[in-house]
């Protein structure tokens, strides 16, 4: 729609990049619930008394009334697969050479979402149990990866 | 039909500081936490919720309005993030307004968070990303070259002294020194301190600018049936305003922002003020930088082309002045989390005009304020103007 | 109700607090590659700079000659008339002197950003560059200046094609 | 206040894979003269406000609405982003001309999606930094996990879900602006290879540029300039919880509640037997069955069935996508709502061409915003 006519020696694209590194802290419920995964192995919520809602992985607050959460629960290390799929791709999009199974494990009212492992994609079910596989202490540093995978019952 | 009336009822604002350890979520969950707690509601009384955060950067997060929403009380509820750069903090409330004024809604939750420290290892660096990308970022320009580079136009053109300038840091990082969340008030800072801080882009000095900060701020709007029912002192929002100018900043004058004009006299007539200066009795500018709060007073028609410094030097804008500018202590003072920055001065507004700012307390009962937000590539203005 | 609280929420860290590992946190970087399509105007705006010129964009309705150029008239909405080569010296408009990079580190000789408004086009119209070849205590707004490019055969398509403007001696 | 809101003018301009001829500038320019040219109304002198919908990561330019107002004549005038679909931006200009300080305003969204060159990356960058990304996985999960739970919780199988790519994909070969247009069968979508499994890779919708402007007027301002009108009859939108870890899995709770508060407005009980016409999400193909359930125009595990037996094709009960849907005419980031919408507009007006679809009086656009987030918006239009 333009009146103009393009000089035919442009360049088509321009290339460059956003420039964006950050650090993130954990926050006060990520700082207790890593260091008690680091630390102990343990999977902490945060219980809601006027919503009767468990939050797992732990928030300091819960997303439906917005009260102060400080009833922390101990969930256990084991939890039921609600839903899994086997991720073909990579995160730049070129495909995985070998699927991962993706689940999303049920604790409380919420869960965690995790690699599983020691199982084949043709084991895998909705409502199975599973648990965490912790890497061992000295390797930890805090982190959803403190967690190697989860393995069937 | 008239105009739906809407007034702010309930506000909260965490602490500004360098660096949280709340996640960008529980900061805005803390403030929300506290607006509902001021006004003894809950989140059953909340229809709608709306957002202000700038760019994305800062949080380090793609779709950040989406992040942010369980945090900002949204679970649930028809919420929406808006958008105007650094005019952002003054504008959520506006969105907020027109939601309520919509008739669609009659209690609304407005939030605004900014997690600057995410950006690491500097918050000024993200900042290289807003210039067009393919014209200006091959210059590797930062923020502090066109805020230098305006501030050097506004000197020139008026003839206007540094020491005029630094009259408004020293002003407002005073005023901070009794803000219970300010990160940067001093109670004993003098011209002189402003005068020698270290230079960064000439005429810009370390004490010229605001401080790189974390922080939330929320405030509760509601209908006027349902403000009446809330609080015997309800603070109307009387007018808003807000204008964008072209993208294309080199191409304008920068001595004066003709887009805070137009968006103080959107709200001027809104609210019918014919004579601002007479009608507004607290005014609440934009100061990321001493000269920016200048700038927008002249803007905003409260001092001529250029002579805004002289409502420093004669004591107008002082707390006890005849028209206080910035008594929060500004952004230059409490700090500046970009748009919790500038919905803090909405919430500034809400406890002055209640007459509960404490020790900021503007004497003589002030009954109108304004408080207005600058952003983007030096083009938005965003304007609200609140009244007992 | 500021004067009714206490206590506000908010807690605040210093660096030492993470170098000494007393909070936990982590990293992470976007990769973000784009390749932006130039377009009409500034395909033709980077075209014309690999050969020494600076184009801008005229608008006959509006009687204005803007840079960089655009197909668009921003001021009456219709699209603009012609493209027009534009001189590369120019009038300083306003400028800084600069101690930081972007990245904010701290350097001793400062970089001067300026705004140039170009000769040829409308008052007030110019576009960000670099000023060099100046001592900075001798850069003045109103200060007539001219490109320096690079070598032809160094020339991209570019903005930093024009390494920076430096001030045209008065005869 | 002013109660009743028309959309008078819409434009658009794309949709193809690649758009290399214009900058986004410059494809902005074009839908939106297209738009002004169809209102009627020159943006400079009549068009009072401006919305815009865009996401500085899908721009690569932070505080992207900086470069918003040139290209839609909003310079010098009240414009501000909404970083949401182009639906929460019509809601936006809706409530704007409801408050009876604008009679004229103006949305815009666009994609140039092929200007990203790492999209899965950016689309990661979305993902909880503390909890989620440190996995290091492509967003695809996210649809994958959700697929599986709604085919598990609703008995919804694959050849349901790829019944809707059959029907859009074909539904597109009459649009002549859809570039995705196909005549394909259950076994090509079945056979092509896996995203995240269950999620096939022709399950989902590839991106494409394009821009969409539209113009909406208060009652009177409507009236006057045109004869076609589509009036706002309801404007919803909600969403679920953002993380993922308490969302619910197999449903669109955020479809469920953004319809709740449309059909509230629009004051419709019974969706399937008051709208005409539908365009819903599906930029993969299980969200439109996942809609159109949410939606209320069936009961959960049946619209896999309805599809199936063609209760969703253009000539019977409920067409659906007639445009072609996200998978016909390409997933365009944040401008996906504006597209359905469009569809609704031309429908309504009878100006869709050999598509018309007979007697259609309300219609609904619905959007989703993509992987991970849990929220959208419903619209309701009607002529």
């Amino acid at each position: 729609m333009a009146l103009l006519n393009r000089d035919p020696n442009s360049p088509v694209v321009w290339n460059g990049e956003l420039p964006i590194t950050n650090r993130y802290t954990y926050g006060l419920a990520g700082e207790k619930f890593f260091r008690t995964l680091k630390d102990e192995g343990r999977i902490l919520g945060t219980h809601c008394p006027h919503c009767d809602q468990t939050y797992v992985p732990a928030a300091i607050f819960c997303e439906r009334c917005l009260a102060k959460l400080d009833d922390w629960v101990d969930v256990g290390t084991s939890g039921e697969v609600n839903t899994f799929t086997f991720l073909q791709v990579n995160l730049n999009g070129s495909p995985l050479e070998k699927p991962e199974i993706i689940a999303f494990v049920r604790f409380g009212d919420g869960g965690l979402i995790h690699r599983l492992g020691e199982i084949t994609p043709d084991q895998v079910e909705i409502g199975m149990m599973v648990q965490a596989v912790f890497k061992p202490s000295s390797e930890r540093i805090g982190s959803i990866l403190d967690i190697d995978y989860f393995k069937p019952v | 039909m008239g105009m739906r009336k809407v007034a702010v009822v309930g506000a909260g604002m965490t602490k500004f500081v360098r660096r949280a350890q709340e996640t960008p979520k529980e900061l805005s969950w803390e403030a929300a936490h506290m607006a509902l707690e001021s006004c003894e509601m809950t989140m059953d009384d909340i229809e709608a919720v709306c957002l202000g955060t700038a760019p994305d950067a800062f949080d380090g997060i793609h779709m950040n309005g989406e992040y942010l929403s369980d945090g900002a009380g949204a679970w649930r509820k028809p919420y929406m993030r808006s958008y105007v750069g650094g005019g952002t903090g003054v504008f959520v409330p506006i969105q907020g307004w027109y939601h309520i004024a919509s008739g669609l809604f009659d209690v609304v939750m407005v939030v605004a968070e900014e997690k600057m420290s995410s950006y690491y290892p500097h918050a000024q660096a993200a900042f290289l990303t807003i210039f067009d990308h393919t014209t200006e970022r091959p210059l590797k320009p930062n923020l502090l070259w066109i805020f230098a580079m305006e501030m050097n136009r506004y000197m020139t053109t008026y003839g206007i002294s540094k020491a005029d300038i630094a009259q408004v840091a020293v002003l407002h990082k005073r005023n901070a020194a009794d803000h219970p969340c300010a990160l940067l008030g001093d109670a004993d800072i003098t011209l002189d301190d402003i005068l020698k801080s270290e230079v960064l882009a000439w005429p810009v000095q370390r004490l010229d600018v605001s401080p790189v900060s974390d922080g939330a701020v929320a405030v509760i709007l509601a209908a006027e049936h349902v403000a009446k029912r809330i609080t015997d002192k309800p603070v109307w929002i009387e007018g808003v305003g807000w204008h964008l100018d072209t993208g294309y900043w080199t191409n304008r004058d920068l001595a004066y922002p003709r887009y805070v004009e137009y968006a103080a006299r959107m709200a001027y007539d809104m609210a019918g003020i014919k004579e601002p200066r007479k009608e507004i009795h607290i005014v609440e500018p934009y100061d990321p930088f001493d000269y920016k709060a200048l700038h927008h007073l002249e803007g905003l028609q409260l001092a001529e082309r250029g002579k805004a410094p002289e409502l420093y030097s004669d004591g107008t804008a002082s707390r006890t002045g005849n028209m206080p500018v910035c008594p929060s202590g500004g952004l230059l003072g409490v700090g500046n989390p970009i748009a919790a920055a500038g919905l803090m001065k909405i919430a500034e507004l809400f406890w002055q005009l209640r007459g509960e700012a404490g020790a900021r307390q503007v004497p003589g009962q002030p009954r109108r304020g304004l408080a207005q937000a600058w952003g983007d590539l030096m083009q938005v203005g965003t304007v609200v103007i609140m009244g007992r | 109700m500021t004067a009714n609280i206490k206590e506000f929420p908010g807690i605040s860290l210093n660096e030492q607090d993470f170098a000494d590992g007393k909070i936990l946190y982590n990293f992470d970087k976007l990769n973000g590659l784009y390749a932006w399509d130039t377009g009409i105007g500034i395909g033709s705006y980077l075209a014309s700079l690999k050969n020494g010129v600076i184009l801008g964009s005229h608008c006959k309705t509006c009687r204005k000659v803007v840079v960089p150029p655009r197909t668009i008239c921003e001021w009456c909405f219709r699209p603009m008339d012609e493209f027009v080569p534009l001189k590369d010296t120019g009038i300083v408009n306003t400028f800084s002197l600069c101690y930081v990079t972007w990245d904010v580190q701290r350097i001793k000789d400062p970089e001067i950003p300026a705004v140039i408004d170009i000769d040829g086009a409308s008052p007030m119209h110019g576009i960000m560059h670099m000023l060099g070849d100046v001592d900075p205590q001798e850069v003045k707004i109103g200060m007539r200046v001219q490109a320096v490019w690079k070598p032809t055969s160094e020339r991209k398509g570019s903005i930093n094609d024009i390494q920076y403007f430096k001030p045209i001696e008065e005869k | 206040m002013q109660e009743r809101v028309a959309i008078v003018g819409v434009g658009c301009t794309g949709f193809r894979s690649i758009t290399p001829e214009s900058s986004y500038k410059e494809m902005v320019y074009e839908a939106a003269t297209r738009a002004y040219t169809d209102a009627g109304v020159d943006p400079r002198r009549d068009v009072e406000s401006f919305v815009t919908v865009a996401e500085d990561f899908h721009e690569g330019t932070s505080i992207f609405d900086e470069y918003t107002p040139d290209q839609i004549g909003g310079a010098l005038k009240p414009v501000h982003t909404i970083t949401g679909d182009g639906l929460h931006g019509i809601a936006t200009a809706y409530m704007l001309i409801r408050t009876g300080q604008f009679d004229i305003v103006a949305v815009e969204g666009h994609s140039k999606a092929s200007n990203i060159k790492t999209l899965p990356e950016v689309t990661a960058y979305a993902q909880d930094p503390v909890l989620n990304r440190p996995l290091k996985l492509n967003s695809h999960f996210i649809a994958g996990l959700e697929m599986n739970r709604f085919l598990f919780e609703t008995g919804t199988s694959h050849e349901h879900c790829a019944a809707v790519v059959v029907k859009n994909r074909y539904n597109a070969l009459n649009n002549p602006v859809a570039p995705y247009g196909a005549d394909l069968n259950l076994e090509d979508v079945l056979s092509g290879s896996m995203l995240s499994w269950p999620l096939g890779i022709r399950e989902t919708a590839e991106h494409a540029d394009g821009a969409i402007l539209m113009v909406l007027a208060s009652e009177d301002k409507a009236t006057y300039l045109t004869d076609k009108p589509i009036w706002i009859l309801g404007a919803g939108w909600n969403n679920d919880s953002a993380a993922l870890e308490n969302r619910d899995w197999a449903h669109a709770i955020y479809a469920e509640e953004a319809a709740r508060m449309a059909y509230r407005q629009a004051g419709i009980n019974n969706p399937l037997e008051a709208i005409d016409i539908a365009e819903v999400d599906d930029t993969y193909a299980y969200k439109e069955l996942q809609a159109l359930e949410a939606l209320g125009f069936c009961r959960e595990g049946e619209a896999g069935i309805l599809t199936v037996e063609g209760f969703t094709s253009p000539d019977s009960g409920l067409p659906v996508n007639v445009s072609g849907g996200s998978l016909g005419m390409g997933n365009l980031l944040e401008a996906n709502g504006l597209a359905r919408a469009y569809e609704i507009v031309l429908q309504l007006r009878g100006e869709a061409g050999v598509r018309q679809v007979e007697d259609v009086n309300i219609g609904l656009a619905q959007s989703w915003r993509g992987v991970p987030s849990s929220s959208g918006a419903v619209l309701i239009l009607a002529n």
